[in-house]
């Protein structure tokens, strides 16, 4: 089945709550409610026409402009092999949705991610704590404007570059032109003359 | 911290409370890592044990997080190629291929045939790098030190192939969107062949060494048995999950690059020892697929077409904002998935790499259950995890 | 843990058969090693060949750039994903002056991934990658390398004659090898700027063992 | 220098003249005797002591060197069998590289982890030494060179050896470390376990021989492969292959190396220790190779007996010819027990580690049953043999033969394994 069939057979399940499905161009992917989630996540497990027994991604995508955290579920089934895509905006303020691992338990660490790195907050996950990051750490690195201490517990997160250290080359020359006027004559002041 | 809502000290439990939250009724509680020998990498393991049983063992990762995918939202598109490697070091020619075919589903870039045949050849020998690793070091952990020379000797081999090829042995940087940075030296496919043919007759040696063994089978036989609905609801991926018996490689079912000319065979785990889906299946799944990528390579090298191997790229690769593309490559550490959404100028806005070994973490709790301690490096071993894989 | 299973004779005496022969079988291979040559090298001084020359002409070593073939395209310092390379240009009249001109070429070789990028844009194949690999220096200011000494005295840039498809190139190593200082060596007084402390260099570092 | 060499020449002298010091006691007695010293003087005591001192001495630093050159021997073994070079600066083909290890062992940090047990720390790599340095007192090196031919030396050997086990589970116990107390806790259940199975397989030749002197077990051998016991009978073979398995496990040698599983437990029971006292464990799990092959050589191939030579007319050799053969059995014994100690390094680069739980099966299902079964059968054979002598012919030329066939079969696998990969053979490249 195609994107459009699975969308079709979706709405045929749950009517209004499966949700829009985007321009056919590239990966189609139905647009759902949040609430909705757990729901439509459901019949696309349990229908057997579609059966989707993996879920195969999960990630967020944080859009500050719109002021959204883009969720975003890759499904795959191996009894029909075939893929699809759901997305659902959550408010960036409140990003809470309700959990997907009683329906796939590969969802457990894909939410435990990206609840690490973008602060969305699944329900009903049972093991939701930091997993990348150490359990300390403040903010949700991946949001986009998340800024990086400069240090986490006395480490500094900065690296001196030996770029860096050198003076600006133009300053470097007024310098050496005046050392240079102080004991030459004007008339013999530096000119870059090319080749060395 | 951009909102009250998301403080996380208000929603999170810490790492202490890890021991509040487990059944705790009394055991030794060992951490097993970072600096463990047989963890494959820098992960921990927190380990409740009761002698030599264990009650479970709780995988705590992160230590290699290096926030890649971060890196990606601030790096050109093709400058972002150098750092695909640095996802998986030990088979950086898939994530070089995921990352590629990925962008090229975003700027619709067609590549060009020769280049996909030189892409087959360098991720199949790949494949049989990263495999022996992953066999050796399983030999390794339950023991047997000397097989694992023997693969790394095999792997330098490749190595020495892929650097003539890329001019690097770790960090290829091969592929490009759009193709691939070198056509194939003079001479190449002679001397890959020359390989393929020893390589085979090592392999048969080294089942004779340590497949066939009786204490190795014997330590592998029913030990972390993952039923087919297991691994399909853990998603599990690539050789994990072919061992489970599930007969499914993207190779072949969801044909990408070239792969729909060549004719290989798909190992599935049969449960010849044990019970189907237990490590010894997914060991030896991995020495199958080696062969079978000798044969792909062989099949490349006499079918490769001439031609470009690079196609017409624009010099400035740039889409509407917020279009995404998905991609699915068989990696050797399975399905590995990247998914990219195009930002405003030359860069992409997000990206989310998803591993085959990330998902086989997940599962380790779940099988650690009432396994001996000695079991649980093999378990780990036999899953295949690469810690920089599950970190990125 | 496999649970206790009540075993035949017969199989029982297979579990012995068995064993025997996988240590048949793994004894045979293992000491079929004993009568073969190693396959593990020395390094360095008992190889049949300096280990330069034995590397694949795409091997990616330090990076070098042949100034007299520069044309200051800027093209790899752009292509770089991680900015390693700094090129400051500056423009003459054409007349007393060349028309553009190179302060400062400088190529940190501590940060380098070795990815190869910068070598594809070049037009006219300046940079490249050597096949030198052995660099191992005290100070991380030994491994920026700076490909004009002077920055007082700037290098015109290279001007590619028109239709040529190949350009004149100092050996490949040649000038790398003289830029790399020793592993011990001091670390380069570079010009600091105005009211910095200088970073220490090895001799001020105590812990360093020398 | 001169009084040295005096000596030294008055006990070579001492050697050839009295045909066959049994013991160093037996050779002092008899030095004193020359110097015209009655046996009952006090000096006599005081050189008795001042003796046994000296032998002590020569006995401990033997086996620290025998077991700093098997240190050497396993890397070098172990990395041809890896397709390896292994180490080869120091000293010719690297054969210094064990010197060089233990003189930065002496110079590195003793370092005792906090929380730990000192005392008890200190002290258990000294247990380990000296169960292990107490067996080469009854261990036979040739016809006459023995520190003392014990009347009970199996017996003794077995008890000794045993004491190993202590300091193992002292070092492991008194780490504080979680992985030491489990290598310790699955050293100390192995060795008690695998006790078992080789004291029954050591009754089978105490049983042939009649006697539990390791002397008197070689002596009622031969030179010759069919005269062994190990070729007596089926039980006998059995029983050499129990007590080998059994002796390995004993010695935590892989693949019964789990207290000290480094995959597993990171190092077992000596994770914490550094320095010299790490290096007096490693001391002794090399030097317990020599022990068990030694003792396997002694009780089952035969020992130090010269083919063609009957022991009674060795011990009736006097003079130069006595101290030849005595130098030649020496080094008959040195290459039996050294190709056992091959074996041993062999086997364990080959072959997987089993679990704790296999490893108790394998002692308690099969190696106990079948030691039992085999030291009852040698029981019942030996009634056969004295019935029908004839029998006792057959049965060892029998098993002899068959030793030879796959001794030949496995030469000719070997040899075909190094075709089947397309290499040629080659034994002298990069030593």
């Amino acid at each position: 089945m195609n994107a459009a069939e699975i969308h079709a057979r979706l709405s045929e399940l749950l009517g209004a709550r499966a949700g829009t499905l985007s321009a056919a161009n590239k990966d189609e992917a139905a647009l759902i409610a949040p609430r909705d989630l757990l729901e439509v996540c459901r019949a696309l497990k349990t229908d057997d026409a579609l059966a989707f027994d993996a879920l195969m991604n999960l990630g967020c995508v944080d859009w500050p402009g719109k002021s959204e955290i883009e969720l975003v579920l890759h499904l795959f089934s191996y009894a029909r092999r075939h893929g699809f895509v759901l997305k659902c905006r959550l408010d960036r303020a409140q990003p809470r949705v309700a959990s997907v691992v009683p329906i796939w338990s590969s969802a457990e660490w894909l939410e435990r991610e990206q609840f690490d790195l973008f602060g969305v907050v699944f329900e009903g996950n049972p093991d939701l704590r930091r997993l990348l990051m150490p359990d300390d750490w403040i903010g949700f690195p991946l949001r986009k404007d998340y800024e990086e201490p400069e240090s986490w517990h006395g480490i500094s997160t900065v690296r001196e570059s030996p770029l860096d250290g050198f003076v600006r080359l133009d300053e470097l020359k007024k310098k050496l032109a005046a050392s240079r006027a102080e004991t030459v004559k004007a008339a013999d002041a530096p000119k870059p003359d090319g080749a060395p | 911290m951009s909102a009250p809502g998301t403080d996380p000290s208000a929603t999170m439990t810490s790492g202490k409370e890890v021991l509040k939250r487990i059944e705790y009724s009394g055991e030794m509680l060992v951490n097993m890592g970072p600096q463990h020998p047989s963890t494959h990498g820098v992960i921990n393991f927190l380990v409740q044990t009761d002698g030599e049983e264990m009650t479970r063992a709780i995988p705590e990762v992160g230590y290699l997080h290096r926030s890649i995918e971060k890196i990606g939202e601030r790096c050109e598109y093709a400058g972002f190629m150098p750092y695909t490697d640095r996802v998986d070091y030990i088979a950086a020619m898939f994530a070089n291929q995921g990352w590629a075919m990925a962008c090229e589903r975003l700027f619709a870039i067609e590549v060009p045939k020769r280049a996909e045949y030189c892409r087959v050849i360098a991720c199949e020998l790949n494949r049989i790098a990263s495999h022996l690793i992953s066999v050796g070091t399983m030999a390794m952990d339950v023991g047997a030190v000397t097989p694992f020379p023997y693969a790394l000797r095999e792997r330098e081999f490749i190595n020495d192939l892929l650097e003539e090829l890329c001019g690097a042995r770790l960090t290829y940087n091969y592929l490009r969107i759009g193709g691939v940075a070198f056509d194939l030296p003079d001479g190449y496919s002679e001397r890959v062949l020359r390989f393929v043919d020893h390589f085979e007759k090592v392999l048969v040696e080294f089942d004779r060494l340590i497949t066939q063994n009786r204490i190795f089978v014997e330590r592998l036989r029913g030990l972390g048995v993952i039923s087919r609905a297991l691994a399909i609801d853990h998603c599990l991926v690539g050789p994990n999950l072919r061992a489970s018996g599930v007969d499914w490689d993207l190779r072949r079912d969801l044909p990408y690059s070239a792969y729909p000319d060549f004719e290989f065979a798909v190992p599935v785990g049969t449960g010849a020892v044990g019970k189907t889906g237990d490590a010894w299946d997914r060991f030896w799944v991995r020495t199958r697929e080696m062969q079978e990528s000798c044969r792909i390579v062989r099949q490349a090298l006499q079918k490769l077409p001439e031609g470009p191997v690079m196609a017409k790229v624009p010099r400035r690769l740039k889409a509407p904002e917020g279009t995404d593309a998905f991609s699915r490559i068989e990696s050797a550490r399975g399905d590995m998935q990247y998914y990219v959404v195009a930002g405003p100028g030359e860069m992409a806005h997000r990206l989310k790499i998803r591993t085959g070994s990330f998902n086989a973490m997940g599962i380790i709790e779940k099988l650690s259950r009432g396994i001996m301690l000695a079991d649980l490096v093999a378990l780990i071993a036999s899953l295949d995890v690469v810690a920089p894989e599950i970190d990125r | 843990m496999s649970e206790p299973t009540q075993k035949s004779l017969g199989g029982w005496a297979r579990d012995v058969s068995e064993s025997a022969r996988s240590l048949w079988e793994g004894m045979s291979v293992t000491l079929s090693y004993m009568f073969k040559k190693p396959i593990t090298t020395q390094y360095p001084d008992r190889m049949p060949l300096p280990v330069v020359h034995t590397l694949p002409t795409r091997y990616r070593g330090f990076l070098e750039v042949d100034m007299d073939t520069c044309t200051a395209c800027q093209a790899c310092e752009r292509a770089c994903p991680i900015d390693v390379i700094n090129i400051d240009l500056i423009r003459g009249d054409g007349v007393t002056t060349p028309k553009t001109a190179m302060e400062r070429f400088d190529i940190d070789i501590g940060k380098c991934m070795f990815c190869g990028l910068c070598v594809e844009p070049c037009p006219t194949g300046s940079i490249q990658h050597t096949r030198e690999f052995e660099g191992a220096a005290m100070a991380f200011d030994n491994l920026t390398l700076r490909f004009v000494p002077d920055p007082a005295k700037p290098y015109p840039a290279y001007k590619p004659p028109k239709g040529a498809d190949a350009y004149p190139r100092k050996p490949l190593g040649e000038i790398v090898r003289k830029l790399i200082r020793e592993w011990d060596a001091p670390a380069p007084a570079f010009p600091q700027r105005d009211g910095q402390t200088p970073r220490p260099g090895p001799a001020e570092v105590s812990h360093v063992p020398r | 220098m001169s009084a040295a060499a005096t000596a030294i020449s008055l006990s070579l002298s001492t050697i050839a003249k009295t045909s066959n010091p049994r013991s160093p006691e037996q050779l002092v007695d008899g030095l004193l005797r020359a110097r015209g010293i009655e046996a009952s003087s006090p000096l006599s005591t005081l050189a008795m002591v001042a003796a046994l001192l000296a032998i002590a001495f020569i006995v401990v630093n033997c086996a620290a060197i025998a077991a700093g050159i098997f240190s050497w021997l396993e890397r070098r073994i172990a990395a041809r069998m890896q397709s390896r070079v292994g180490p080869n600066r120091v000293g010719p083909a690297g054969f210094f590289q064990w010197i060089a290890d233990a003189v930065k062992l002496l110079l590195k940090e003793d370092l005792i982890p906090e929380g730990a047990n000192v005392h008890l720390f200190r002290a258990a790599p000294y247990f380990m030494m000296v169960g292990f340095a107490c067996t080469f007192v009854a261990l036979p090196f040739s016809h006459a060179l023995i520190a003392a031919d014990l009347g009970v030396g199996v017996f003794y050997l077995l008890a000794v050896t045993a004491f190993v086990v202590v300091g193992v589970l002292a070092s492991g116990w008194s780490s504080n470390s979680k992985w030491s107390l489990f290598g310790s806790i699955r050293s100390a259940a192995q060795i008690v376990s695998y006790e078992i199975p080789a004291g029954m397989a050591l009754l089978v030749p105490v049983l042939l021989a009649g006697t539990l002197s390791t002397q008197g077990i070689i002596r009622a051998q031969g030179g010759w492969p069919w005269q062994w016991f190990v070729f007596h009978d089926p039980a006998a073979l059995a029983a050499f292959f129990i007590y080998f398995i059994s002796a390995l496990a004993e010695g935590n040698r892989a693949p019964f190396d789990l207290p000290e599983a480094e995959s597993e437990l990171v190092a077992g029971y000596n994770t914490e220790y550094s320095g010299m006292r790490f290096s007096y464990f490693f001391l002794v799990e090399w030097g317990n190779m020599w022990v068990m092959s030694a003792l396997a050589t002694s009780v089952f191939l035969g020992g130090w007996q010269l083919p063609g030579l009957d022991a009674a007319r060795f011990d009736a050799l006097t003079g130069g010819a006595a101290i030849g053969l005595e130098i030649v059995s020496l080094a008959l014994f040195a290459l039996k027990t050294m190709s056992l100690v091959f074996v041993i390094m062999w086997l364990r680069w080959t072959l997987p580690r089993l679990r704790v739980d296999q490893l108790m099966s394998l002692c308690w299902k099969y190696l106990v049953p079948v030691s039992f079964a085999g030291a009852l059968f040698v029981a019942g054979w030996m009634l056969v043999v004295r019935a029908a002598p004839v029998l006792d012919l057959l049965m060892r030329g029998a098993l002899t033969a068959l030793g030879a066939l796959v001794v030949t079969l496995f030469v000719r696998r070997t040899l075909s394994n190094v075709r089947d990969v397309g290499d040629r053979l080659d034994v002298r490249g990069n030593w």
